[in-house]
Formats: structure tokens, C-alpha cells, sequence
């Protein structure tokens, strides 16, 4: 589903990433772990394009994407569900229209959306708040309606960063089941994170970063 | 465009409204300012189009000329393409003219008992041939006319009414050029100062998978309403200021009922605001790259 | 003001340089188009200005006034406070001035031996007193004294210069009027606008503990220099306008030579631009509250 | 050093503190925990009168604050040393003047200001950052900085909102090094947070909310 060969990134001579290769099997729920720095966001955003390579290939879903035309990149993201580290909420509209943004930008149905978006926020525990503003909410709400935004249309990659920092453990253990589930039903996913709680006894991959480079890989 | 991406501009607007409130009232001071502009210039230009008006050619006939001689003759000049109007003044019209021009002083005609002046023609020539070059062309194809003594015309007068309008319609030309390129310039930078703090909305929906089209949409639709509301704004404040607030003066200075306010002008604001604001937008937006 | 605030203003600038300019050179169309609005009025303020200096009084003197008389009757007059300028006309400049007059048709008078034209005195007044009202009361005085025949002056040209003037006061001061509330406006607006996105800027800040006036300071300086920055773009482009340009066109163009610019309002431009967009940052930003 | 006495706070019907009693000792390092939407952020907010209570009294190093004159809220926040959950960097500025602004606002000479920003800096491990903007950091990378900024200038009072949320354990045990060496030179610490490894053996107390409410407290 997803495969990186030599890929590296680098910012204005700073090493993001260092010929990075691996694979992400269709279906898949991958970690990617390592100290603050490391280049785990780096690496999601080459998924989705949010930055180039300098060097490798990248191949998402059978299509080659590192050196893909400005034009098909929206397609190629709409594929893909993202919970940004930073959240990325727009301040102007409400947490209801927040989360539809993601199916409205695939041009489904307005009462598909309603529906969708309705019962997405009642799995993150935010139903109560769909008509509060982003500035409203607890930090940790906040990241709860990132996490519904990207999972709301039902991607077939979704790629989390850092999903949990803001949230509290119990919270945390209902976020990953809810990942765990949409993953038995197909979604490959993707999780950087520095909380070995998520990982700990699941038996996935992790995939372990140091100052860019893939320093190993084991099974939590 | 759909259901949500008006619904989407009618919000973006509401939740911003006071600072979208001075944007869209900056375009309509602009476009207000330019339709001050406008009417100036205008009214200048029609003035300046009235002073041919004043300008005639007077031929003088030969002592003695026959009745019918003078009928071809007039027939003749008023077949040519330059004239507008031509009017005979007979050697007594002309006495009585210059009587009156004397006024007090027409006493010192009295002892006079044959009529020293000549028969003439005046002519008005039209518009477009109030011009030095064509006009003493034209002279001199009627001084070698048959029957004609001399001609006259006002060759200063001629060349101040070229020299004014070709000033007038200069600075008018220069004043509203400046005036459109610097309204349309603060009204596109209004909207571009506006929608730049949205660039970090516009980064998180093309992250999204959003399309250009897309991203656009509620913007162009919210710089349109603003541009067409700040239109309306205008034309507001034209009608108040032109058709009432002149009005009322115009009976104490009598000087400002002359002032011509064409109506299209007016009513085309809102259309002119509605695409500033829309093409304001656009080019504020500019190329979306993902 | 620490260096600091003075470093973090220039930094700002930098940081968003296109925008910045953006909105300098919003300023300066405003500031420029206020120019030119300022000269247009000034001008036709200073045109109408000089109307008064063609309006004359002209008093017929009894025939056969001694010369002493005459010389008496002259002083009296040139004493009144009205009187700007008086001039003695003799009855052979009469004679000669009304040949003159006739041009061509000056052989009417020929026959004529004795001279029946009065001498006169014509009176210019100083130009606070080219008034309807006063001038009647001036003439009225002056038909009284002895040896005074008659006399005249255009009353009808007196009133247009009345209407005429006061037109011309009333729409340049409309004009101009809205023309600086307008782009007070759209200054004031633009600084507003482009301070808006930096609340949050300014709430985090606030959180930080900084006082009202150290958060305000850099964007004060920075209003300021886009300001001042604006208000000289806009006197370059002024003096390139009219001192450069408009010189070369009045070689082929006359009426453009009389076109004045007072230096004094070009080189303001800077100083107005600073306290524009001093006193823009002042208002945009507001109170500060904790 | 810090005193709430049936301390609520209420925005538009949502309660998110309700009579709220506890104090803080001079020097202490207390630690504030609770599930997401507790009330924890607004908490600390009240202390540095992000916001204003609508019930109970504020007192903080022995000054009442809840009703406090608008004039006299600066000197009060420059006392306090704040690791906002949301950061709040200002971008247009280096990271480097991120953190001296919070020694600039204090007046300090820039010698001073400059000795002390590289210091910290060096502190949380961002020397090398310095004229980096914030944009062109990682996420735990920002995170210190505002930590950074926080403790630069010697507050009597530092408040910590989630400051690990985005930090490996590494990198998150180092800052509570620095949190406890400030703390043992005298400074009062707040800590919220739902990471149980930051207090865990510490024998620190620790307050419990839930929904606004003082669940508990016992120590860590
Ligand atoms: N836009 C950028 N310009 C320059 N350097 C950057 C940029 N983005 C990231 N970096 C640098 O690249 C390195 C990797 O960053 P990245 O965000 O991938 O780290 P990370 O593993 O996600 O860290 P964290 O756990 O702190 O979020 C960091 O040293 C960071 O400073
Ligand atoms: N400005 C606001 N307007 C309305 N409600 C608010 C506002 N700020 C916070 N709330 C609500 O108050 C409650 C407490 O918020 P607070 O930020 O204190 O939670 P928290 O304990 O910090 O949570 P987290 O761990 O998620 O950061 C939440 O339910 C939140 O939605
Ligand atoms: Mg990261
Ligand atoms: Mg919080």
C-alpha cells in the first residue's frame, strides 16, 4: 500500500529523513516511534505530499507519487485521512462543519455527510460540542475532532501524528480501539507516536527513527 | 458552486462581519471617489464639447452683388460638408448691429446717410471642423468664391478652444486614469490584505484533498458580495449626494443645476463593485498549488 | 521606544514585505489621488480668483470739465477703500479706442469733425469688493459727486462671477471634502486590516504580560514608516507627474503652463503619509485590555 | 503562593470549574491530572487571569486576583512563567526572540537577555534552532521552545500545561529535570498533565479533576 525506497528529505541542509526504505502492507496498522526530532512527521507528510523527496521513490496504492503533478496531489489526499500534530482546525467554523469539510470536499451527499459526521463525533465522545467553535474546546477535544475529521470518510490510509499527546490515558485506550476497528475493516494505518502505551502488547510493527534514519524495527 | 459553498461565504462573512464591513466600505469609498471623478470630468468635457458652439465665419459680400448671386452663393456653402448653419445679414441688419453694439455712443452714427457696410454671411460650422488647419482650408475655398469681398474669423478664438479642450480633455484623460488605476489598485489590495491572514485556511484545505476550485469558491463568493455591496453602497451615496443634496443647492447656485449626472453611471456601481470584487478575489487568491 | 521596538518594527516589515508594500502603496494612491484632487481645486479656485480682476467701473464725465475738476474728482475717487487701480480716459483715447473697436468698418467715422464722446475714469476694484451689493452702494456714491455724467458696469457679469465663484467654492470643497474623509478612510481601513491578523499576535502577548504599550509599539512604528514610506512614494510620483511631465506636455498643450503646483503640498505629503499611518495603527489597534 | 477558595468558572452554561478549593505552598511542585475536558487548562488559566472566575476568590504570592483592575494584570503575569497547551509562538519571529520576548517584556538589558535565551536554549536542547522560525521546527522541538520561554526569565510561578504531550520519554524526563532543579531553587511549579510517568515515584501531590470538580488528590 505504501512503499518508500531510498527516500530522503532534507530542509534547507537540515537531514529530515535519510534514504528511508520500507513497506506498508495493504490493511496494515504500522508505528513509527523515535526521540523528539526524529523525522516522523517528515516521513507522513512525504505520504501525503505535503512535502517532496529530494531523493528515493514513493509509491502509494500502486501509483508512483514523489515527483506526481501538482494536479493530481488533491486526489491523491483524498484518499488519505490525516490527524495533523498540529491540528490544523478552521478557527471560523464549527466542529460540525470542521469534520463535514472532509466529506464535503469528496462531494458526498448532504444528508450522507449529516449522518456521518453526526456519529463519527459520537465515537470520539464530542457530540455535545458539534456547534461550539474550535477556540471552545479543551485541547484534548480538539485533537478528538482532528481524529474524527480524518477518519470520517472513510479513507483507505489513514496517518495519525502524535494522535494521543493531548489526551488522557483512558480517552487514549477509546481513540485506539476505534483505529483498531476501522483497521480490521480494511483501513491501513499509520501511527507516529511517542506513547509506547499504543504499541505496548499489540504485536503490530514498529518502526523505530533516529536523526532521520530508519534505526530498526520491532513488534510491540 | 452548491448549497454549501454559499452557505460557506454567507458565514465566513457573518463571522468576520465588522472587519469585512470596512472592506466592503472601502470599496465603495473607492468607487464612490471615482464616480466624483467621472462626473467632474464629464461635466468638464461637455463644456469644453460647447464653446464650437460660439465659433462662426463671416464672409463679406461684394458691394452690389445681385439678389441671386447671393442665393447660389448660400446655396453653395450650405452644400458643403463643414457647415452647420448659415444665416444672411443684409447691409441693413448689419447697421442695425453695430448700433447696437455702440449703445450710448451709437449717436456718433447719425450723420451718416449711406450705409458704408458690406452684406455678409455667418457661418457655424459643425463640431467635428472646429479644428485652425481645416477651417482656414476652408476659408480659403470660399475667398476664391465669386462675389465674395472677404472673410473673417476669430483665429485666436479658434486656437484657445482647441487649446483648452485639448487641455481639458489631457488633464481630464491623465486625472481619470490616475483615479481608476489607484481606486481599482486599493480596491484589489483591500481584498488581497483581506483574504492573506486566510492563507493558513487555504494550506489546510488543500492538505485536505481540496481542489482549487474548490478553495475558491466561498472566497470568490464573499469578495463578490462585498464588491456588489460595496457597489450598492455607492450608488447610494451618489444618489444622495447628486440628485437630492445638489438639488437643494442648485436654487441658492444657480451655477450647480448645469451639473449633468448621468444615471447609467450610477446604476452600473453595483455591477462594477460586483466585479472588483470578484476579480479581486481571484487575483488575490491567486494560482492554488498543491 | 527601545532599540528593541524599533528592530522588531523593521523585522516585521521584512517578514511580510509583499503585503506591507501592499498596503504602503494603498497609502500612497490615496494620499496621491488627494493631491490631485487638491491641485484641481486649487486651481480652479485660483482661475476664479482672478475674475475680479476684469471687472471695471467706467464713469463718464460731464462735457466740458475743467481740468482741475477732473484731477479733484480723480483723487476723491482713488482714496476710497474700493478703488484698487483708477484710470483717466480722455476724449481722443475714446475716439481712438472705439476705431480700434470697429476694425474694419472704422471708415463710418470718418466723416465725423467734432468729437462727441465723453472722457472717463475706468475703476477697477480691489477684490474683496467685486460684490453685487457693494458695488450698487460704491456707484451710487460715485453718480452723486459733481461733474459725474453717467455710470456703467456689467451687473450681469458681476453676478456670474458672484455664481460662478461661489459654484466653484462649494463643489471643490465637496469634493475635496469627501475626497480626504474618503481616503482617511481607506488609509485608516487598510492599516486595520492589516493589523487584524495579527490579534492573535497580540492576545498572546497580552498573556505574556506585556503592558498596552509594549505590544502597541513596534505596530505604531510600523504604521508609522508605511505611512511615511506611502506619503513619499506619493511625492515622487507627484513631482514626477507634474514637474517632469506636465512640463513637457504644456510645450504643445498652453493651457497646461498655467497649471500651479505649490511646492508646500508635495513635500507635506510625506508628513501627512507618517501621521496617516501613525495615528491608522493608534485607532486600529484600540484599547488594550488585559 | 497560590489560594482558590470556591474558585467556579462557567463559560455560556458549559461549568468547567465548579467551587474549587486548594492551595499551592511556596516552592511546591503540585500536579494536576484528569480525563480530557476536566477542567485542568482552565485551572491554570485562572491562575494567570486568562480568565476570570464567577464565583470564589483568587489569591496568588498574597495579592487577591479574581477581581483584579485590568491596569495591574501584566505585573501580575510577569510573575508567572506559562507552557501554554497550544503553545502560542508568534511566527513571524525567530525562535530566538520567541524566547527573549519573555525577558524583553521584563525590561531586561540585552546583554542579560541574550546570555539567558542561548542558555536555555541549551537548557532544552535548541541552541542550534535559534534563528530557526517555529514553522521549521518538529512538534516536541516547539513544545521546548515554549518551555524555553516559560523559565527564561526567572518567574516565582511557572505553570505547565501538558508540556510532555509531544515529547519522547527521553527528551520529557530531561525537562523534568530542569522543572525539578528550578523547582528546588525555589519557584512554584504547577504541572497539568495526563502522563502518570511524570509524577509516578515523585511523592509529589498530585490533584485529581473531574468535570470541574476536585476528584481527589493524593500523591504521585
Ligand atoms: N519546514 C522545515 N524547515 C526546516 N527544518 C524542518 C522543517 N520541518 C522539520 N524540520 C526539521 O526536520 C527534523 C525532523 O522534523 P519532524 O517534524 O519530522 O520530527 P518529528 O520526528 O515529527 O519530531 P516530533 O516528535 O518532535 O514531532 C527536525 O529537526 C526539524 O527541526
Ligand atoms: N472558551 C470556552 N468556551 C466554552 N467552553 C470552554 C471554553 N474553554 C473550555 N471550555 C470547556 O470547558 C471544559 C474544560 O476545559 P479545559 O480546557 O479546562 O479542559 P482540560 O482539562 O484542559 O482538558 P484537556 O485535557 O483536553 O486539555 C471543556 O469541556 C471545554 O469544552
Ligand atoms: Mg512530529
Ligand atoms: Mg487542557
Amino acid at each position: 500500500m505504501i512503499h518508500f525506497e531510498g527516500v530522503s528529505k532534507v530542509y534547507e541542509g537540515q537531514t529530515a529523513l535519510a534514504n528511508a526504505t520500507f513497506s506498508v502492507e495493504r490493511g496494515e496498522m504500522l508505528f513509527i516511534t523515535g526521540p523528539s526530532g526524529a523525522g516522523k512527521s517528515t516521513l507522513l507528510k512525504l505520504i501525503y505530499h505535503a512535502v517532496a523527496p529530494e531523493e528515493g521513490s514513493i509509491t502509494i496504492n500502486g501509483q508512483r507519487t514523489d515527483s506526481m503533478r501538482a494536479r493530481h496531489i488533491p486526489a491523491l489526499r483524498r484518499n488519505i485521512g490525516v490527524v495533523f500534530q498540529d491540528f490544523r482546525l478552521l478557527s471560523g467554523r464549527t466542529i460540525y462543519e470542521n469534520v463535514a469539510l472532509a466529506m464535503r470536499i469528496r462531494d458526498a451527499a448532504e444528508a450522507q455527510v449529516k449522518a456521518q459526521v453526526m456519529e463519527t463525533l459520537k465515537m470520539v465522545g464530542l457530540r455535545h460540542k458539534a456547534d461550539a467553535y474550535p477556540d471552545a474546546l479543551s485541547g484534548g477535544e480538539q485533537q478528538r475532532v482532528v481524529i474524527a475529521r480524518a477518519i470520517v470518510a472513510d479513507p483507505i490510509i489513514v496517518l495519525a501524528d502524535e494522535p494521543t499527546g493531548n489526551l488522557d490515558p483512558v480517552t487514549a485506550a477509546g481513540i485506539m480501539r476505534i483505529f483498531k476497528d476501522i483497521n480490521s475493516r480494511g483501513t491501513t494505518i499509520v501511527i507516529a507516536t511517542h506513547n509506547k502505551d499504543l504499541y505496548a502488547n499489540t504485536g503490530r510493527r514498529v518502526l523505530r527513527l533516529d536523526s532521520g534514519a530508519i534505526a530498526g524495527e520491532d513488534r510491540g | 458552486m452548491t448549497p454549501y459553498h454559499f452557505k460557506s461565504a454567507l458565514a465566513g462573512l457573518w463571522k468576520e462581519k465588522w472587519i469585512n464591513l470596512l472592506s466592503t466600505l472601502s470599496i465603495a469609498v473607492g468607487l464612490f471617489i471615482t464616480t466624483v471623478g467621472l462626473l467632474v470630468v464629464y461635466n468638464v468635457n461637455s463644456i469644453a464639447q460647447k464653446l464650437p458652439d460660439k465659433f462662426s465665419i463671416t464672409v463679406y459680400l461684394k458691394d452690389g452683388i445681385s439678389q441671386a448671386d447671393t442665393q447660389r452663393l448660400q446655396n453653395t456653402i450650405r452644400s458643403n460638408e463643414y457647415v452647420r448653419k448659415i444665416s444672411y445679414i443684409s447691409k441693413e441688419d448689419a447697421l442695425r448691429d453695430l448700433k447696437d453694439s455702440l449703445k450710448d455712443s451709437a449717436y456718433v452714427l447719425e450723420g451718416i446717410d449711406n450705409n458704408p457696410l458690406p452684406a455678409s454671411f455667418s457661418i457655424k460650422l459643425r463640431k467635428d471642423y472646429v479644428d485652425p488647419a481645416k477651417v482656414k482650408r476652408f476659408a480659403g475655398q470660399i475667398k476664391a468664391m465669386r462675389g465674395v469681398d472677404d472673410i473673417q474669423y476669430g483665429e485666436q478664438f479658434l486656437s484657445s478652444i482647441q487649446s483648452i479642450m485639448s487641455g481639458a480633455r489631457l488633464a481630464g484623460l491623465l486625472f481619470l486614469g490616475a483615479l481608476l488605476v489607484g481606486v481599482l489598485f486599493v480596491c484589489y489590495s483591500t481584498v488581497k490584505i483581506l483574504f492573506y491572514r486566510k492563507a493558513d485556511e487555504v494550506e489546510t484545505l488543500k492538505l485536505l484533498g481540496a481542489t482549487g476550485w474548490f478553495i475558491r469558491m466561498p472566497f470568490l463568493l464573499e469578495g463578490s458580495l462585498m464588491g456588489f455591496f460595496g457597489g450598492l453602497a455607492a450608488f447610494l451615496a451618489g444618489y444622495g449626494v447628486f440628485d437630492v443634496f445638489l438639488a437643494g443647492f442648485s436654487s441658492s447656485v444657480p451655477a450647480i443645476g448645469y451639473f449633468l449626472v448621468p444615471s447609467a453611471l450610477l446604476l452600473s456601481l453595483p455591477a462594477a463593485g460586483l466585479f472588483i470584487g470578484f476579480s479581486g478575489a481571484l487575483i488575490a487568491l491567486g494560482r492554488i498549488r498543491s
